[in-house]
């Protein structure tokens, strides 16, 4: 065990990879000498060659398209794009490529490649690096899509991205990259260090997709959250001071339905937050899949809490961002009823 | 200051007028010097490769020229059975689908040479990146002909389940690549792949097709970037055979330059060559492979051909080039041309001609009824249950409730 | 007025604003001489000249990104996608840059431009001649989002979006570019000439983008759809014999949500049909939308009809697509309660 | 066989080592003969327009051979004020970052003769796709410097009301289009620009920045593909500033080829400009503009320099090469080079020099205290409301309703 922050932790599940599996590589924009803009792949190159860790044209869709063809040949690359927003030019390869591959040949070819990405808002970063786009990879079948909200979670989830022979987009929350973040950006940053979930251990574990984690148990509502706004939802229940279910859903597919599904059949009340800008957001899924399953549980309206329907807007990013107290607000207005 | 003005590419004839290719150059077989497979990128001698047209046989089917390979008499013959299989199955399946037994066909006509040469040059543990128009690939290597039948039909016995539109096909044992609708897309995964192995000391290469309209994609670009930087063992074949649906090579920018000539913006030797001279192709594809093999990395091929037939099933280039086109095609039948060059080096002769495509089309006749007699599209189907199957390794909750909710 | 399919009236709204305004003009791959491979843009180039109808390379990033910098320098382009299945590659300049560019600019810049692709399945065209993205740029802020269901509206609807000045995704049901379509595929073939909505006007007239249309009203569940599902939402409510409330969107982005709420308030159940596959889809932001303004007069779950969460596959088309009987079933199931 | 092995481009040296720039090829001023603007574009002099260097200034600032273009002392004088100003302002600002009042920012420093020369050679109605680093370009037409600042620190005055990050600048009125974090994405635009130009026989040419990392994005050979196929007038530069980040210029092909040489895949003319020289950037761009105005359509031109500060203030690039490199660059510093030109034809002096920067340092700080005292970032930011403004032309419910639940 090692207190790790969130890019400690990611690097050594890469590290730990690229030792154990002669057929993992990783690349990307910055990725090799330099160990990346976040780090993240720092000393990797130094310690597995270039070979294994390198740097690659500022291309998204030749990265993905690239990656594809290895993993169709039998390797298992994890490539990296520099900030989620600029993962849209590799869109179509990712959809009409990497996602239907193995459907469509009958399983002859598939994909097994991790997708990495810093993603979402929190440190002015503007328009185009800040951006929250997990609703569009949910939607496509034949893409996973998992968001970390903690060190131990992400090696965890990000080794099992690496085993996975399905295609995963792995989205990194940047802002708690080396912090824990609950919204109060008036406040002091805060390290991983005193965060329980820095303790990871050094070696090889998975932690499974698909699988919840609940961070908080209680009776009165479920919070559905990932990424950042676990620690948002944490900060907001315990400054309303309401004995919520606060779930990390930590990967959004596969969905752990079920965790869901118990958890407001118990409390009748649900809060979903995301980063993202609220319409056609994954917030609508989820009201959606608890509505229909937990209709006659419920009593009150289920309430999403995001981004507003704007771009994101680099000098109102605190206007914008979906912080502890818009959460609060929300888990007023459940309780209302 | 004078205006500008908006120049929009138009080919020189259309429906109606006389078929005209009086622009085009063609030099005769030969006129291309060949230079070392492992030259320097730089080299002026890749400069004719480029703009030039490499071709090996002349009007009376003598190979003449730098580039004439030597093939064995019987690699001929079997070149010369798989295109004529491809044509008479293709014609066959065409009519098929005018019966209504499937949903979708698309002929090669004209373009035989191309993936019948290349899949005979490659070796077994190479892998191409078919595009929808080289059924001559699987064709020479002897894919099961049923196989495709089941296929196109969308029968029961449709080796991809039912999942994919026919001539989609995947078939990883004869190195083909799974195809997909979407063009150019897949220009790339050659690539990757082609790094993968490298990256694994390996020595099996790959093949990428595009079409001459899809280069404008820019997964065309990313790709030549991706094969330049890493020296990726790849060979990139544009097949351009002047159409893209209705919009003719202009459009893609033909008015300007070559395809081939695409190369030298990566540092890449490009290579012109008549795609229907099967010995050409033969030649240029070893000597891509051979640089390839010297870890040169990756050559671009430009195969110049023509799309005899309309585009698919859904096409009728009636409406918008000179009927009868193909027929005068200056670079005439890659079958006719090969079938002429046996003949003439004593291998073949009509009557054996004769005899072998009397027996392919007994072949392809019998073939097509086996097929029929499993079902055709909307007769017979795989199981219900193969639609959800394939998404994911492992089914998750969504697949398990809607087969449910479906009852299968 | 003529009789018109909805190619025609499509081809119409074309030929009057180029007729109209100098600035339009339509391209797009085979969009030209031929007049596009569905025949939309048949006569045009032969009436308007090559310059303002025009073929252009296959490269839908490209076609977009022309678009934007034509919409930019003031004109009015009108751009075709084959399928919307192929507009993925033109996804990074949709998002990041059509829809981004007035916002980002304040208001220095727009794109004015129209993205036209036939869309949806029906036609036996296999996984990538059939999709339904619009929950994709549904979710994006900054794109307007257009689905026609017969040709009165497409004409009028076409219009408005190549006056509009925000970017729109047009995407035309490919299903019914010649007839209505019900679902009951193995039924003849209908053309538009029976139907009341194929009395077209030949001049130029619009219909808002942002206004439903009530295909039918009703007092005891209301059906949400659009495109080719309104039909088959129609045949269903026939067949089950219910009098159902049938709210054609025609646009999802601007959403009439005041027209879902007041239908949904009064009935108090909901269903809701789309093509595409369901998880993520846009019937979740419906769904969530519906239960956040409607929840206290909710009788029953709010239902969503859609394509499975599969690729489109080939031979089970009619397995897949989401018909009249799965229709009935949800609507005998939201009477349940 | 032998096996392949992959290749990883490396560059010569890293941290530590010496810098070394013996590999790079610069050839004297005046090498490069200057083709006729309206030339064929498959002429062979426009070989070596893209394989070598146009170069115009001499190491003692004499201006020597066919390229040399004639330009008034006065506008020399002024594009050295403009990139002078450009430095200045850059220093400034990115010192503000250090001391928190913006979020971020980026320099051009070495690079600012591309963007003021540019900008003056092209008229009022000519519109620039810029990158992030032609700030020169906006210094060289007057953009009023409050402007800038108010941008870059997001305060109540951004003309782009907070909604951007800094220096994503938008200047309509100054021929610069709208900036955004995405690279190469605005490529393509300029081509439709060009030809909407083209469409309405209008006669103003578009102009598009683009990094030499970036041209390995799709946009950018789908933006040539376009520019080629109906003669946009355009003139397409790529910035080959060495780095992109931390990457080498390797990573996007330079170990290959040119940039200028991807033009010939396109059969449009290429040519590779010291980047450095404000003359020869001068009459690259006249050159480009003629052969434009002749309705020849797009030129590519690779403009040779190098990035001698980090990449942005998240940058360091000691991490990545060697400390010092910049001041070795071969090719120099373009402003010093423009002002011993001056010097030399005696044109500026010293004395006028020293002033000239006084002044505009001056000018400098008084506007960054200028825009301090209205406000920097956190401290001071357009009204709330803005966010919500400007998504579509007509705000819809969402808008309404989130501003009410926000309370603005
Ligand atoms: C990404 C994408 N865009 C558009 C289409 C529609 N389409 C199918 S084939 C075709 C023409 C292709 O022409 P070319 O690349 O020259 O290949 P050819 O058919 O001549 O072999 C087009 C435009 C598609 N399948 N995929
Ligand atoms: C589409 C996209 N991918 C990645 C990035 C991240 N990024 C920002 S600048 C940069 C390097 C650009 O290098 P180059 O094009 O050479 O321009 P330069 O910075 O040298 O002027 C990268 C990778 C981005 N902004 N956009
Ligand atoms: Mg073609
Ligand atoms: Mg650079």
């Amino acid at each position: 065990m090692a207190v790790m922050s969130m890019i400690q932790a990611l690097n050594s599940a890469l590290d730990v990879m690229l030792t154990r599996d002669p057929d993992v590589l990783t690349f990307g924009e910055d990725v090799g000498y330099f160990g990346g803009v976040f780090r993240v792949t720092e000393g990797l190159q130094k310690k597995h060659g270039a070979r294994r860790c390198f740097d690659t044209p500022i291309s998204e869709g030749g990265i993905i398209a690239t990656a594809i063809g290895m993993g169709a040949y039998g390797l298992r690359p994890v490539a990296e794009i520099q900030f989620a927003d600029y993962i849209l030019p590799a869109f179509d390869q990712l959809v009409s490529e990497a996602a239907r591959l193995r459907y469509r040949s009958n399983g002859e070819f598939w994909a097994p490649i991790t997708v990495r990405a810093p993603y979402g808002g929190g440190i002015f970063g503007g328009q185009t690096h800040s951006q929250s786009p997990e609703a569009l990879f949910a939607h496509v079948t034949g893409l996973c899509t998992v968001i970390p909200s903690n060190p131990y979670d992400a090696k965890g989830l990000l080794i099992a991205a690496i085993e996975s022979n399905d295609p995963v987009i792995f989205l990194e929350p940047k802002r708690i990259y080396n912090g824990p973040f609950d919204g109060h950006h008036e406040r002091q940053m805060k390290t991983w260090t005193d965060h329980a979930a820095s303790d990871v251990p050094e070696g090889h574990y998975t932690v499974p997709l698909g699988k919840a984690a609940t961070v908080r148990e209680g009776k009165e509502v479920t919070v559905l959250a990932y990424g950042t706004m676990v620690h948002v939802a944490s900060a907001a229940i315990a400054e309303f001071g309401i004995d919520a279910e606060l779930i990390d859903l930590r990967s959004i597919v596969p969905l752990d339905v079920d965790a869901i599904t118990q958890s407001v059949n118990k409390t009748g009340r649900c809060v979903i937050v995301h980063e993202a800008s609220r319409f056609g957001g994954f917030g609508g899924e989820l009201s959606a899949l608890v509505q229909e399953r937990c209709f006659f549980h419920l009593k009150s309206p289920i309430l999403r809490v995001a981004g507003w329907d704007t771009p994101y807007p680099h000098a109102f990013e605190w206007d914008y961002f979906p912080g502890p107290g818009r959460v609060v607000k929300a888990l007023r207005q459940a309780m209302e009823n | 200051m004078c205006p500008f003005d908006l120049h929009i590419p138009a080919p020189p004839t259309r429906p109606g007028d006389e078929p005209d290719f009086s622009h085009l150059v063609i030099p005769p077989p030969g006129a291309v010097p060949r230079p070392e497979a492992d030259v320097n990128a730089s080299s002026e001698s890749l400069r004719d490769t480029a703009y030039g047209l490499i071709r090996v046989l002349d009007n009376q089917g003598h190979a003449a020229g730098p580039w004439a390979p030597r093939i064995a008499p019987e690699k001929l013959r079997q070149g010369l059975r798989a295109m004529l299989l491809t044509r008479l199955f293709e014609d066959r399946m065409f009519r098929s689908h005018r019966q209504g037994k499937t949903s979708f066909f698309m002929k090669s006509t004209g373009e035989e040479a191309i993936g019948a040469a290349q899949s005979m040059v490659l070796g077994p543990r190479d892998m191409c990146f078919p595009t929808y128009r080289v059924l001559s690939w699987l064709m020479a290597r002897g894919y099961p002909l049923i196989d495709l039948v089941n296929q196109i039909f969308s029968n029961e016995k449709d080796p991809l389940k039912g999942r994919q539109l026919p001539i989609l096909y995947s078939a990883r044992d004869y190195g083909f690549y799974s195809l997909s609708g979407n063009l150019g897309s897949r220009f790339g995964h050659a690539v990757g792949w082609a790094m993968a192995s490298a990256y694994k000391n390996d020595d099996s290469l790959a093949l990428a097709y595009i079409g001459e309209g899809s280069t404008a994609e820019g997964d065309f670009h990313e790709a030549l970037t991706f094969a330049s930087v890493y020296h990726a063992p790849v060979i990139l074949c544009v097949t351009n055979n002047q159409w893209a649906i209705s919009s003719y090579a202009g459009i893609a920018g033909a008015e300007e330059t070559t395809f081939a000539a695409k190369a030298a913006g990566y540092g890449l030797p490009g290579l012109r060559v008549d795609g229907n001279d099967f010995l050409a192709v033969w030649a240029a594809t070893e000597w891509a492979m051979a640089r390839a093999r010297a870890n040169r990395g990756a050559t671009l091929i430009e195969f110049f051909t023509y799309r005899v037939a309309g585009h698919s099933t859904s096409d009728d280039p009636a409406r918008y080039r000179p009927a009868d086109e193909g027929s005068q095609w200056p670079l005439g039948d890659p079958i006719a041309r090969l079938k002429q060059h046996l003949i003439a080096i004593g291998e073949w002769d009509e009557a054996r001609h004769v005899q072998c495509e009397a027996e392919l089309v007994d072949t392809v006749r019998t073939t097509a009824k086996e097929g029929e007699a499993v079902g055709t599209l909307g007769h017979s189907k795989p199981p219900v249950s193969e639609m959800f199957e394939g998404v994911f390794e492992t089914p998750d909750w969504r697949v398990r409730e809607q087969r449910k909710e479906l009852g299968v």
